[in-house]
């Protein structure tokens, strides 16, 4: 029995299933955050959450999902609260083991452009800023992105490095002194995809039920790799949407 | 008058010096908001506590727009409207942060937009990482030059932020330097604070602590005054200590619209009517929306009694049931 | 196997390889005395949590002893009476500490005299100043191969404590880098945690949070265990996450005779009686005293049985009254 | 009127009167902090007495003096407790206004031993360490030595410098990245000495009531600069006897 389910659910139940025997979590508010619940609901009772305003292991309150990283919201029935910088040290020295962030660009090694769209000094889009997702994806063992699938995010290179992924491939990242990390997974609307191990290149890896791989190809600004066979994703099941409906009562973000 | 002198990047020593300047009495600080905001001179670098909608020190930051002072540098972690209100009125010449706007449902700050896109030589903004702002105040409170760290690093933010990379003497590890800030003044709003100004605050403590310690002047408003005794009953809980404290304002409600952890949430529906004013007005409505909040009031109780009660208690309600445990 | 390799000074890179064995599950931490004991192995370095004589986990402290684990490394900001036991008993072949005794009415340590002036190789000390050790500890929790500082530049400590000296590249001044450390144990006692190891405190925080945060393991015994309710209620108070969190275990009096903020205080008169001992009977009372108190129970609750009830009353009774604010 | 008192109360009163318009002070147990409480008693209403342990404002309770900077009776009614790195790192950003030290030798530039007598492989007297001394003696804006007056520990050049004073005197405490402090003040049961302005090199600047100039310089392992006139110290008043005393009701240090 399959039951309809909208993009941002398919997003979350997808992100919620990669976090395979994860136990510390770097969420920023929205879809990550969901996804992050989720998982604690199904298959990992022994997650903690962790949100940049400074909550550790935070609860939240079906139908008063935050909206911001450091409201009252996201630090219900926390654990700890520590300032910012700490929760960030946390994260520099390996505590956190998924981080995930969204962009509005993203090039064919995982890095991501929150800055600016166009040159630095005038910009034709100026975006917020890094905000935390610089040092998220700077510093936790490994990195989801999760966005859009469309051509004007998935560019060959992104006009700015404000969150790095794998530089300019291979050991790049490595040499440029980020002793750890990477991206693990790209979590779009369409697809899932990883990195080729000795180029760090994209790969699609998955399909999601109904996509065509031309979809893909066409929302793509840059050559994916392509591996001989592509599954399709497991489309998200009753259980797991009614999770996360149950969370997002309001239909905030899903 | 060397106060008045920008340091140069990551001079510990001579802020170290200017702290020389600064009475560390532990005497009574109770004064006036209007008094308080004096303390801001044109020209100071003013690092804001909280974090985004979080125990913003708005009520300060009303009043210093209301006296005047200008050619400002602001530095906040994730900046909010206030960043907007301080261009907006030509007062901020400079922006220090890592993330500017509202929250993701309000969309891309519009007046930074047409500043960067069009070439506005105005404003000048620095962008940075949050963790990369947060080492900048921790170095600036340990009284260092700089704080190693990995973040940052192989990122464009490097060839655009005041960061350099050094080669690690023991490891041969490549690491990014982020110079110290040392702001000129410190804004922080608090739960409470005794005369003597030692400040307390529940939930997260974000960076106020760092921040208030970097700085040669700090300004606080409190929600509340309380005695010493309830200071002295918990001091692991005392965030800043009351000799750092210059000036020291009871302002209930000092930080709305924006939230304090128990007392009032954040109204998400004052931040829509702001935004959606600019949507249809273009960024003069920031201009209105001042005229109308800020200058439009003698000072932050008319201020508040601009807002709906009900609305008020709604917000109250909700604070006090996110932060009750059964 | 790795895990038993010494670290190269400051090697951060490796430190953070070893977080990754480690289960950061929020499962049930909850485990006896000796369980706990028993994650140290033979060559590893423990760091101690508490300062002097507060807050100092004796109770582990004890049982590692009854075990029997050896060529360790004992680390801690200010070392009582527990650096002599293990020296005493031929555990300890590594020393680092700022400072070495049980305080200044009784004395320089006998023991730490003999061995140095009598040349002992079989313990090595590392002789740093009480804010460098602090610092190599923060730089450990902080990920980070070292910290700059101001301390220690000029004095004899700089030839013979691991820290080298950098000119910063914003300012051109002098610094002192002093290495991380990265125990492979730490020892700390709460006042009291949750069951998922999720630690508080009450009074002096000391150095405990850092030393947990740079360590590879952590073993955490609490005067008391509480709901999940009672940590969630005030997790601004929460000192040690339950992620880092190894083993806990619940022991009451956990310090004793050591004190504990508004719990008991240490208890001066066996500190006078241990050592009036060994100035009778030279550092051979060492041994005495750890047959008596520690080899010669099987536990920490004979252990508690040998103190005079009377006593204790009296040291909570001064325990109480010091923290009352009426 | 005068009245009888200890070399002790001699030590506390005069350490007292050295804090001219000062607001905080890093003060050690004993002597120093009897003479900070002295001195918020008397003239300085507006001190915050800061400790090692990581105290910020405590009180004593009359009787009840600490032993240790560490324990509940220094926390007592503390109007903040941070970590003991925090306090060291308030200190380093230049908060702390003076430090008190004592120790086992002290040379003509002011450095401080408590390390070893002898050499630092084989020493003839293995010392405690330099605790928090060194961290109080580098970043303090001021230092103030609190110690007995004997040969041994008036030594030309200590053995080691555990905390460093003017070092080899002249600019060479700055030289060494010092950026501020230095000591200004020895005082002992026999006299009270200061440090010349270019030299840096340890001055006789008042003798205590009774004391002669043969006794300092017999007691003084190198030459003291001598200034032309020698004032003598004010003997301790009765109030400020009776407010020390008063503190330390069982006498344990005085």
């Amino acid at each position: 029995m399959s039951i309809a389910y909208s993009n941002e659910e398919l997003l979350a139940v997808t992100a919620s299933r990669e976090m395979v025997g994860v136990n510390t979590i770097f969420a920023g508010v929205g879809i990550p955050l969901l996804a992050a619940l989720l998982a604690k609901q199904t298959h990992l009772p022994g997650l903690t959450i962790v949100v940049e305003g400074g909550s550790i292991g935070p609860e939240v309150l079906p139908g008063y999902l935050p909206i911001s990283t450091n409201e009252m919201r996201i630090s219900h029935r926390a654990q700890q609260l520590v300032g910012i910088t700490d929760i960030f040290l946390l994260t520099q020295r390996g505590f956190l083991e998924v981080g995930f962030i969204g962009g509005a660009q993203i090039d064919r090694y995982g890095n991501v452009n929150t800055t600016v769209i166009g040159p630095y000094d005038k910009p034709k889009v100026r975006l917020p800023g890094s905000g935390g997702a610089n040092d998220i994806a700077s510093l936790c063992r490994e990195l989801i992105i999760v966005t859009k699938h469309e051509p004007r995010r998935f560019v060959p290179k992104v006009d700015f490095v404000t969150s790095p992924g794998f530089l300019e491939g291979g050991s790049s990242r490595r040499d440029a002194g980020l002793i750890f990390g990477g991206v693990s997974r790209v979590i779009t609307d369409l697809a899932i995809m990883g990195f080729d191990e000795a180029s760090k290149a994209m790969q699609l890896e998955y399909l999601h039920p109904g996509v065509a791989l031309e979809q893909v190809v066409e929302n793509t600004g840059f050559d994916l790799l392509m591996p001989e066979e592509i599954p399709v994703t497991e489309p998200p099941t009753a259980e797991e949407l009614e999770h996360l409906r149950r969370i997002d009562i309001d239909r905030r973000f899903l | 008058m060397l106060e008045e002198e920008t340091l140069k990047t990551g001079d510990f020593v001579e802020a170290r010096r200017r702290l020389k300047e600064k009475s560390l009495a532990a005497t009574e600080k109770l004064t006036t908001l209007a008094e308080a905001a004096r303390l801001v001179e044109d020209g100071d670098h003013i690092a804001i506590g909280g974090c985004m909608f979080t125990r913003t020190p708005l009520a300060l930051l009303m009043e210093i727009l209301r006296q005047g002072q200008t050619d400002l540098t602001l530095s906040k972690n994730l900046m909010c409207y206030e960043g907007e209100w301080y261009m907006a009125a030509g007062r901020a010449n400079t922006i220090i942060t890592s993330w500017l706007g509202i929250g993701l449902p309000w969309g891309i700050s519009r007046i930074m937009r047409e500043n960067a896109e069009g070439g506005n030589p105005a404003v000048h903004y620095e962008n940075l990482s949050h963790m990369a702002l947060g080492l900048r105040y921790r170095a600036g409170a340990m009284g260092l030059p700089f704080l190693p760290t990995l973040t940052m690093l192989g990122s464009d933010l490097m060839s655009i932020a005041e960061a350099k990379t050094m080669t690690c003497p023991f490891t041969g590890e490549t690491l990014c330097l982020v110079p110290a800030l040392f702001p000129d003044v410190a804004l922080i709003h608090v739960h409470r604070a005794d005369r003597f100004g030692n400040c307390q605050v529940d939930g997260y403590p974000f960076m106020d602590a760092d921040v208030a310690a970097a700085s040669t002047r700090v300004l606080v408003t409190a929600e509340e005054i309380v005695s010493e005794d309830e200071i002295r009953r918990y001091p692991e809980r005392t965030l800043i200590p009351g000799f750092m404290v210059d000036a020291l304002v009871e302002a209930p409600y000092g930080s709305f619209p924006h939230e304090m952890h128990g007392l009032y949430r954040a109204d998400y529906s004052h931040f829509d009517d702001y935004v959606d004013d600019i949507r249809e007005k273009g960024t003069g409505a920031i201009g209105d929306y001042l005229d109308h909040y800020v200058f439009g009031v003698a000072n932050h109780e008319e201020y508040m009694a601009l807002f709906d009660g009900e609305k008020i208690v709604e917000l109250v309600d909700e604070a006090r049931m996110l932060v009750e445990i059964e």
